[in-house]
């Protein structure tokens, strides 16, 4: 079926959002074609997730206005924007942890009859969606039993099981690996046939000048430019999108990678937890990047998890610095200075109501109180004030509330809290997951820098070019094995997904 | 077999002493006798009546929770063959073997009238009540009528304080509003007792007189010590109860008991 | 044969999913069964349920609240309202339906205006209901200045005195009520919307669930289904108390609560609760049956909550 | 100069942070001011404060457990509890020092069990603390079997009637337990890690706050505060009554919530409860200043409460 390239069906224009003070969108307009894939790039905090909210509903505009298909659109919630054609799937998780996989997917829309539902034809709806959009999931388990990477397709699957004329999907891939990340670009090729048009958003580059046709730039709430993916390079894109020329994406390590014939910092040895994983054994030179590779569910943050005991180990021995130890909860291993960067930071890392300042000083309290517990205020916020500046949090004032700021700044504040323990040990699990580009090489020039000053970093991350380009070794798991422990002359992305799919070396 | 007794509460003085004397008299005529609670629920009365006609008493005491609402636990008891007899509070609409309580109008009356002796004829007095119980509206029905016979007399302020830190409070704001005020009637010892605190409190010691009702062991001592607390008509539960044991026995052995058994409420006022 | 085997995988299941709290109950029974020849008989067990009739159907409505991550603290005024406004009916010369029809509007009336202050004014349910408590206490209390109202209209009262082919009328609502509110929690789009909304309030808008329309409809079925626990309490005591039903809200909850809903929303069925219901009156029963003191009834009472929550929390943990 | 713009920084700041409730606060006043001549007097004020001690004191205590997003409806029972071992210290020939040592370990004790089982056996609070509101209720009437018990110790008595340097004991007692919580909860690591774990346990958890120790010694922190609530209600009362504190835990929270701490955790201050006592004291003061009916007490207090945490919702809002 042939399409029009031309015809337009959804445009935006002078759009602007204003949260209080703060402004969100500025100057927006987009126009988006059918049956073509239109990436929005933007740095965290650009205003992309705010314009996709309105589109789907969710927040009203301060000005500006929408058309959909040739009629003027102003969805005044959710349904309004369900009823008009348009589905989103949301940056952050919306789903409810204590229901089914089929029951999410299929909310408000079960099968009925007289507003009774048919449990079994909900199931097996449910069923045939997901096997059609071809997704490892089984629709009867519990939603909050599942990993972050299950429920992001969960959050797939319910957002394009409805039929649509547009699907957003706001970075549908941040907590994705590869292989799954494929079963989504399939699924988008199979809609572009359609003749959907897709806003997609995504901060990983090679992602984006794979599946766009067209490009569009914001910056600061401000619409910049759209380009035609065949115009652009990644690095015109980056210069566009940050204001100014990145050359390199991974920084370079300044002082040599420890030799092997140092003393381990950390050592594990056949570290098990029945049903999560087993036998797991590998250890960190102080200064090491260890990276930790394997797909969805292979077990690393269960074992990072136990590491840092919240889980408790059923077999298996931790050493540091040569001497046995048992970990068995937080506060014995911050005690030990280990510090943990975990993957769920809505959840586990953020108190998203308190001010973005007692988010960073939250674990290094310690550091910041006198004889009877007294808290020495101007210390805590000179340090909190010196962490926002080092990872450029873009964040209004110190005492802003931490879950207005954007994805990407939220993720900053969660390593920031622990670069303030100055940790001997540092798990990060997943820590650029929905990081802009600019802001990924800052971080990944602190993982450098804390390195070079003799933090041993364990680097959990489904990123393969991530994981290849910042380690030093590579940890390969599979279905909770280790499968091999890469060296530099096997961290091929080839040799590395064979042994995560399971083949031990 | 037995006796069951079922009480409003075992949280107020008259109660504890109703019980009291229950149980003594029970042990003294060795017949066995249990008590439930109702917590001033009547929903809850229904339910222990209803356990006590399962368990299959003799005859049933109770002092109901209120005089309207006990009519559908008579009925339930009468239904099941068991005579009952009420304690202090009547029960409306319904025919029990025996009711045995004070007077509470004539009580109130002759509280109003040691009022007004003891303010020589004149005065603003106030009046501490609790409206969800008739025995007490009766007696503060009682109360105001000994009361307007006294012109010079005037009623100045009506307020509810339940329990003892309730009544504390709203004597002292009553005081506070109307420094005039010459005398408060609690309606129960609690009543009183938090009343000729709250005078203490206010700095008025000498000028408010505090008149009770109910005369229980702490109110009588408190009469003779505070000269505040000039008087408290007395109601006499250990009477009662030990009455109500003796009626419940012959109600047993299938004797003629009368219909009423008015207990006079007594006036005990500072030994001179 | 295949009806056996139906009957003892629905008794699986049952023991699957209530296991804890089901466990207690029967503990409860047996020990009271030992100890009191009475205990276990068709009569009591009758009895039993009349008595917990009240506190069941309130338990029906606050189910609802609580599953949504609300809490309705004005059932038990409600209780009295109800009660009153029976009889003020009959007292105006009614007659049985309009009075009754008027009574459940009422109920539905006063969870009206709980929902639209949590809904739309955004007010924390606890603290709406806290003041709604207070004030439709004081409102039930007007007509008669605190005093009890009779109500001695035959057809009122036979609700709470009259059995049908053997079985007291009140059980007969209780369990019609039952089945009503468990089948629209577990088998409709309503009650699928409420156990959305109550797991996660934001996903249930983003989804297109009227949030707020839905919270209003269910402080409503609180309403009514406390306004009915107090058709049946004053119909059982021939007469109407301003102070019915006071504090049965906590009495609901945790009947709810031992039955398994989660105070924080989104988990919760109509059967634990009313085993949470059960719980509580065959307790009560059991030690007036045992003669138990009243205040050494208060604090066994408190302590088998206690035991059973946790054995129902530790089943569940068990489980995972 | 500096002094005076240095209170009105500190007016305004109170008026920013408080602005809802603390309008309430002063509009109340006013209406009482204008309908009732004698209630703007130091003497009155003075009465209201003495009057408010109670549920102000229970309330620092409930503000932090609410902060933690946790709840402990036993205060009522403990405040009894606290008088009824005040008066068997002195029952069996204990000096005053020791006996209120005892009473406050009460109130600790009891707090402590709340805060175990509902930290280590992980049941939820309002749930243990509904079963220990009974359980503690039951206890107190135990050694009186009901009855009040007189307490005629004057060091004891003293406390609820005698004044230092012109203001009762009673008030001096609110004002240290207040400073004591507010820079507690403001000043201090403890108080920083209430807030945190209160806005998110999880992370609190995997950040290195003992939850399980804080939440436990907080629930032993509003166990104190009630206990002190029941010796200031035993010795203005010259007695313990087994019904004493009844349904004071609604007040309680009532405070805290109104002065803005949230029921989901994580928000509140000392200041915002004072403020909400304050209200509720004001209230009760006033309308019994105009001779305002019970019941119609009841009605406006339940209106006030709604209307003042509207207003703070509103001001909240508007300021985002
Ligand atoms: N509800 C809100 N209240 C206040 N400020 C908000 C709110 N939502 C977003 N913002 C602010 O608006 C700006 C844009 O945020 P938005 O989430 O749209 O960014 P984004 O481009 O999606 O970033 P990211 O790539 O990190 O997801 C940020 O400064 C953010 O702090
Ligand atoms: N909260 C949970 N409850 C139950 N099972 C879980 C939970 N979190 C993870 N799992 C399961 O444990 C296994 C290991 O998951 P884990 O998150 O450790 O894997 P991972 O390699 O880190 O991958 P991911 O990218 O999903 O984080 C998976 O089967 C997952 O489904
Ligand atoms: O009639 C009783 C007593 O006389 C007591 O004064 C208080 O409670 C009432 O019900
Ligand atoms: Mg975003
Ligand atoms: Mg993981």
């Amino acid at each position: 079926m042939a399409i029009s390239g031309d015809k337009v069906i959804l445009e935006i224009r002078d759009m602007s959002k204003e949260f209080g003070a703060v402004k969100a969108l500025k100057t927006m307009q987009l126009s988006v074609r059918p049956g073509r894939v239109h990436t929005i790039l933007g740095e965290n905090g650009a205003g992309k997730s705010t314009l996709m909210k309105i589109l789907a509903g969710v927040y009203q505009p301060t000005t500006g206005s929408i058309v959909l298909d040739g009629q003027p659109y102003a969805p005044s919630n959710p349904q309004d924007a369900a009823r008009a054609g348009l589905t989103i799937v949301f940056q952050e998780l919306s789903l409810c942890n204590n229901m089914t996989v089929a029951e999410n997917i299929l909310a408000t829309r079960e099968p009925s009859r007289g507003g009774f539902i048919n449990d079994k034809a909900l199931v097996r709806k449910a069923a045939e969606l997901v096997k059609e959009l071809g997704l490892p999931v089984s629709v009867t388990d519990q939603v909050g039993d599942l990993s972050i990477a299950q429920r992001q397709l969960v959050e797939i699957a319910k957002g394009l099981s409805i039929d649509a004329k547009v699907v957003i999907l706001d970075e549908p891939t941040s907590s994705l690996s590869d292989s799954e990340a494929e079963i989504l670009f399939e699924i988008i090729g199979r809609l572009k046939e359609k003749g959907v048009a897709i806003i997609y958003i995504s901060h990983r580059m090679e992602e984006i000048m794979r599946l766009s046709d067209d490009i569009t730039v914001v910056r600061d709430g401000s619409y910049i430019t759209t380009r035609d993916k065949t115009e652009v390079t990644i690095a015109e894109l980056i210069a566009l999108m940050v204001g100014r020329d990145m050359n390199e994406i991974y920084p370079p390590r300044d002082v040599a990678a420890p030799a092997s014939t140092e003393k381990p910092v950390l050592a594990v040895n056949g570290l098990s937890r029945s049903e999560e994983f087993e036998n797991v054994s590998f250890d960190i030179r102080p200064g090491e990047i260890l990276g930790f590779f394997g797909l969805i569910g292979s077990g690393r943050s269960e074992v990072m998890n136990t590491l840092f005991g919240m889980a408790h180990a059923s077999a298996g021995t931790v050493a540091i610095d040569g001497a046995q130890v048992k970990i068995t909860s937080p506060v014995e291993a911050i005690e030990r200075r280990i510090g943990f960067v975990t993957e769920n930071r809505k959840e586990e890392g953020l108190v998203l109501s308190h001010s973005v300042e007692s988010n960073i000083s939250m674990v290094a309290l310690d550091g910041f109180s006198s004889l009877f517990g007294f808290l020495k205020r101007k210390r805590e916020r000179d340090a909190a004030k010196a962490e926002v500046a080092r990872l450029s949090i873009k964040t209004a004032s110190l005492d802003t509330i931490a879950g207005s700021l954007s994805g990407g700044n939220q993720q900053k504040i969660v390593l920031a809290k622990w670069l303030l323990t100055k940790p001997k040990i540092l798990i990060l699990d997943e820590p650029t997951r929905g990081v802009d580009v600019g802001a990924k090489f800052e971080i990944y020039k602190i993982i450098r820098q804390l390195a070079a000053e003799g933090t041993a970093i364990l680097l959990v991350s489904s990123e393969l070019p991530e994981v290849i380009g910042m380690s030093d070794r590579v940890v390969v798991m599979s279905e909770g094995k280790v499968t091999a422990i890469a060296d530099p002359d096997q961290m091929t992305p080839e040799k590395i997904m064979h042994f995560a799919t399971g083949f031990a070396s | 077999e037995g006796i069951g007794a079922s009480l409003l509460t075992q949280q107020h003085p008259f109660y504890n002493e109703l019980a009291k004397a229950i149980t003594a008299e029970a042990k003294a005529k060795n017949v066995s006798v249990e008590i439930s609670i109702a917590n001033q629920d009547l929903n809850k009365q229904l339910a222990d009546i209803e356990d006590f006609i399962v368990k299959g008493v003799d005859v049933i005491i109770m002092s109901p929770v209120d005089s309207k609402g006990a009519l559908a636990a008579v009925a339930r008891a009468e239904a099941a063959g068991i005579k009952v007899i009420t304690v202090d509070v009547p029960v409306e609409g319904a025919k029990v073997a025996s009711y045995i309580g004070t007077d509470n109008y004539a009580g109130g009356v002759k509280a109003g009238e040691l009022m007004a002796e003891q303010l020589g004829g004149k005065g603003e007095v106030a009046i501490i009540d609790y409206p969800l119980v008739q025995s007490v509206v009766n007696r503060v029905n009682g109360f105001k009528e000994a009361i307007a016979k006294h012109p010079d007399i005037k009623i100045v302020s009506i307020q509810t304080g339940i329990t003892r830190a309730e009544a504390l409070a709203v004597a002292q704001n009553m005081l506070q509003a109307n420094p005039e005020i010459t005398g408060i009637f609690g309606f129960g010892d609690d009543a009183a007792l938090a009343a000729a605190v709250a005078v203490k409190s206010s700095g008025l010691t000498g000028k408010v007189k505090v008149i009770g009702f109910d005369g229980m062991p702490e109110a009588i001592k408190a009469v003779d010590a505070d000269p505040d607390f000039v008087g408290v008509i007395q109601q006499f539960p250990d009477q009662m109860g030990k009455l109500a044991v003796e009626t419940a026995i012959k109600l047993k052995a299938g004797e003629e008991v009368p219909a009423e058994q008015p207990i006079v409420p007594g006036v005990y006022t500072k030994k001179q | 044969m295949s009806d056996k085997s139906a009957a003892s995988a629905a008794f699986k299941q049952v023991m699957k999913q209530y296991g804890g709290i089901f466990l207690s109950l029967i503990v409860l029974c047996v020990i009271f069964s030992v100890t009191n020849g009475r205990f276990m008989s068709v009569a009591n067990f009758l009895n039993i349920l009349q008595q917990v009739s009240v506190i069941a159907i309130a338990a029906f409505g606050m189910t609802w609240v609580i599953l949504l991550g609300e809490i309705d603290l004005s059932i038990g005024s409600i209780i009295a309202v109800a009660g009153m406004v029976g009889a003020q009916c009959f007292a105006f010369g009614m007659s049985f339906v309009p009075a009754l029809i008027l009574t459940i509007a009422a109920g539905a009336l006063l969870g009206l205006a709980n929902g639209v202050l949590t809904a739309k004014f955004l007010l924390p349910s606890f603290i709406v209901t806290v003041a709604t408590m207070g004030i439709y206490r004081g409102m039930v209390s007007l007509p008669t200045n605190g005093a009890p109202a009779m109500i001695m209209e035959p057809s009122w009262t036979a609700i709470g005195t009259q059995s049908f082919i053997g079985i007291p009328i009140v059980i007969w609502v209780v369990a019609v009520l039952f089945l009503f509110n468990h089948i629209l929690l577990s088998k409709t789009k309503f009650g699928r919307r409420a156990y959305l909304t109550g797991g996660n309030r934001e996903a249930a808008l983003y989804s297109g669930i009227k949030v707020d329309r839905l919270k209003i409809i269910i402080f409503m079925i609180s309403g009514v289904m406390a306004a009915i626990s107090g058709v049946l309490l004053s119909s059982r005591l021939f007469s109407a108390q301003t102070n019915a039903g006071m504090s049965y809200e906590l009495d609901a909850i945790a009947a709810a609560v031992l039955g398994g809903t989660s105070l924080a929303g989104g988990v919760g069925t109509m059967i634990g609760t009313l085993i949470g219901a059960l719980i509580i009156g065959v307790l009560n029963n059991g030690m007036n049956m045992l003669s138990v003191p009243y205040f050494y009834q208060l604090i066994v009472k408190g302590l088998v909550i206690l035991v059973a929550v946790y054995l129902d929390v530790r089943s569940k943990r068990a489980k995972q």
